[in-house]
């Protein structure tokens, strides 16, 4: 059966998440909304997700919408969460996982959403850190990015919005103990972890129609590799049934 | 595909592992929306020791688990029984020194709820409470600091964490979303604050019924751990929107322990009845079917 | 007209509130709530209160009902005010004004609610301070007390639950910068306030029936007395009509 | 006896004396619920120097404002044009360091905000911002102490308060009493925050309709300052329940914000109209009716 890279990283992204994780998801984040909502009708029922500024927990809007923030998202949902509840949820570790990203990324996982370059001299802006710095409160950081490139995985991020693995002690010990830091990362070419003895960036998989070369070449660090890399197993066609019933209009096709 | 787990469970299944010692709160405002049916049958199965934090203006249930001996540490902001007066089995077991008494006020209980809910580490008020004797009586609580952006001194007071708490509202769903009639007090506070919610509801409704109104809901299931279904869970309060409080029933039980015997109250109304339909039934359907119509 | 001790404390009340005062009434405080209302009808219309735990803001509810957070003081109201939003208003000083009130005063206005005698031996327990801290943030706290006699008014409390004017420049110091303290009493046998050069209560009326010598016995301390002391205005029949709306079982004159 | 002060006015009237340098917060989260008519008449009436404390998701506005050379100082968390990307005229006013940038984040801006609403000096954070670059880059925001209850490190951040904020609700009554159908965002933090509440409002009401209902008032008149009617007053944004997005519009104002050309949607959308009831003419009738068939 057919699938698009979107569709395969959404059934790639349920696939990751457990019953019982209670999540949410922000601005452009339709892969990771039909994910969530695919592993609410398959392995996870009981996972329990916010919808962006519309606050809607657990949606059962009929379309994607382009904006998180839409009201529409509030269809057939069972609170509307304001945003105290939502930053409660960030602060407590309430949500055991969310879905972040930013414009750079670096080899330990951390994050920059603020400005390549320095902030203080010549630089390109970025529209702020927003929620990044919960790398360092949420059990699980979900990290989804819409490209990979080397301008994105970067060595060393220009601006820490969020901290990775690269911290030593004293940094960890600032985060919430039941933190794991960022964990698992999928982009449009492949998913990687940080099973590393020292918390770098590891190739986990690798989807079908890419190579392992690409994916490295495509890293602006040394990937690390170990061991055979599999395939990103491809999207069964129930799942993708389901995926084609949420995203009713395509959008995960264009 | 698995199925969505439902939450239902009898007051007992509940209750059962709350252990002796344990932190509980029970939400409600006076006596409005205390979570009655629930702490009754904390009674029921003799829990021990419990350290109460209760809401900011509260008094009977506290008086009536004092009285059932089950009670070892008691946080106070205002603990009375409202128009009646104040809650006899804590003047007596405050004066006889049988608890221990934290003397705090109601924004330190509801700002140190906050903290909890909030995942703050402590949290910093203007000095007012420094004008008082409550730092003096409570010295674990208040503490003067200073404020590293203007030098003045301010006063932190400490995250207050229930291991569990109790709630009730008109209407729930299996999966723990509640809805209460008269709007929030402070339920969405105390339930992201406690460890565990028990949430009892007069009616179990759809969920269907839930989502056609996300707004309404004031309780979102996801911090809920069980649903019990409890019609006159408030009784002899009042459920705000349902019914009113049986104000006779609540001078029966002010007397009884302003005499010192809300043991025969207890007796009477809760160890006699194995369980809260049992309860009703001593009521009576007919006494409590006219506290509906109320206002 | 006839009028109950009651009745006169409502209007006498009423004429204390100004019109933009916003305020809040809590527990046994029928007089006090009859008065706000009467304010809102007559002097105040731009007044704004808190029923107690109902949260009821600008209630209209038709009978006056004995319990405070009853929600049938929904009746009419405008919002349902959070204890979220009654505590910021407190902290805040957005109320510009409230009704406390204790098991004990003293002649500069600090009041105890906590016990009589010393909690830590032998002592009679009242029922926990609640928010008299508050008489150090609220701009004007105007102290309601339902009886007038020598175990009440004290020369010294046994329990600071909110501080009066005997505080010193220290304490002064620990007070919001808007908060004037307590500021007025009123009791059924007259009104005081705190206008002496060293903030003492100060007899301010009597009410009709009563003399300056019964309200000074009834006081445990040597209430100020300066120049002639007036008689309370008896209500008018056009107030006494409105009160007895808002009254309509007539509990105010029981 | 006196009446009631009706707090109705007209956007201008409501806007005039907030002055150049004024601390401005416009409410909504994302393309939702932001008060634009509001927005557009400071435009109109060119005031100055502005520093705008933005909610934690937001840009239009404040891009707009940018561009209009109405901003000195700028609290970011996020600032961009959610689906549409990067907000152009920020971008390039950050990049140009035409403006004072203090990079905060979402729940810094979020407690600042509920310090300065709940009266508190300043907010305790666990410590994970330490973990980041904004304390080395905001050190007046960060502040890094300790816990006197743990001994354990924490962080300070400050209370954040606006001058004015500006509110938009589908309802609202003369009297400042408000209705959002989507439920609250952060609306009630917002205007206890702020020293001043302008409030725009879809639809005006009357006072009875409200009362009916005081459950779903979001937003209680008594901290609301004026009242401006304004149907469309989220346009191009949306009006939850009411309206949805004008999506050319807003690419419009993008491609044109892209070529810095805004002045260009300013000259045509907010300097040649007069008030919001040209522009909505300029508009047309038919294409603003268009967008309450929305989902």
């Amino acid at each position: 059966m057919d699938f698009s890279t979107a569709e395969l990283m959404a059934v790639t992204i349920s696939q990751e998440l457990r019953d019982n994780d209670f999540t949410a998801v922000g601005t452009a984040s339709h892969i990771p909304l039909c994910g969530i909502r695919l592993a609410q009708r398959t392995h996870a029922p009981n996972l329990w997700f916010v919808y962006g500024g519309s606050g809607a927990l657990n949606s059962k809007a009929r379309q994607l919408v382009e904006m998180a923030a839409d009201f529409r998202n509030l269809e057939g949902a069972e609170y509307r969460t304001p945003l105290q509840d939502i930053i409660d949820f960030e602060f407590t570790g309430r949500f055991t996982c969310l879905f972040l990203g930013g414009m750079q990324i670096d080899q330990y996982g951390s994050m920059n959403m603020v400005a390549i370059g320095d902030p203080a001299g010549k630089h390109i802006r970025g529209p702020g850190t927003v929620g990044l710095a919960f790398t360092s409160t949420i059990p699980r950081t979900l990290v989804y990015m819409q490209h990979h490139d080397p301008r994105l995985f970067v060595r060393k991020v220009d601006f820490v919005s969020g901290r990775g693995h690269d911290g030593g002690e004293r940094l960890a010990s600032y985060r919430q103990p039941w933190c794991k830091g960022p964990t698992w990362v999928i982009t449009p070419l492949a998913t990687m972890d940080f099973e590393t003895p020292d918390r770098r960036m590891r190739l986990r998989s690798v989807h079908p129609g890419h190579t392992v070369e690409e994916v490295r070449d495509q890293t602006g660090f040394d990937l690390a590799v170990t061991g055979p890399v599999p395939t990103t197993e491809a999207p069964s066609p129930e799942r993708l049934k389901i995926i084609r019933e949420i995203d009713v209009d395509g959008v995960l096709r264009r | 595909m698995s199925q969505r787990r439902s939450k239902l469970k009898s007051a007992a299944e509940a209750l059962a592992d709350i252990p002796d010692g344990a932190k509980v709160l029970a939400a409600g405002v006076h006596l409005s929306n205390t979570p009655m049916a629930l702490v009754r049958q904390l009674v029921r199965q003799g829990t021990k020791s419990l350290e109460i934090i209760p809401t900011p203006a509260t008094g009977l249930w506290v008086d009536m688990l004092i009285a059932a001996g089950a009670v070892s540490k008691l946080y106070v902001s205002y603990v009375g029984l409202e128009f009646l007066g104040l809650a006899p089995n804590f003047r007596r077991a405050a004066q006889e020194k049988t608890l221990q008494i934290v003397d705090v006020d109601e924004p330190t209980i509801f700002h140190g709820l906050r903290a909890a809910a909030s995942g703050l580490p402590f949290v910093a008020f203007p000095p007012f409470h420094l004008t008082t004797d409550l730092p003096r009586t409570s010295p674990d609580i208040y503490k003067e600091i200073i404020d590293p952006f203007t030098g003045k001194p301010a006063v932190a007071i400490p995250p207050l964490c229930p291991d569990v708490c109790l709630v009730h509202v008109a209407r729930a769903d299996i999966y723990g979303n509640g809805v209460s009639l008269g709007g929030r007090h402070m339920e969405d506070v105390i339930t992201k604050a406690s460890r565990r919610v028990i949430l009892s509801a007069e009616e179990i409704v759809d969920n269907a019924e839930i989502c056609r109104h996300p707004t309404h809901t004031t309780i979102p299931g996801v911090l809920v751990d069980s649903v019990v279904h409890a019609p006159f869970g408030a009784y002899p309060g009042a459920c705000p929107g349902v019914y009113g409080y049986d104000r006779p029933h609540l001078l029966e039980y002010n007397e009884l322990a302003k005499q010192n015997k809300t043991r025969e109250y207890l007796d009477r109304y809760v160890h006699a009845q194995a369980d809260e339909a049992m309860m009703l039934k001593a009521i009576g359907a007919q006494r409590l079917e006219a506290l509906r119509n109320y206002g």
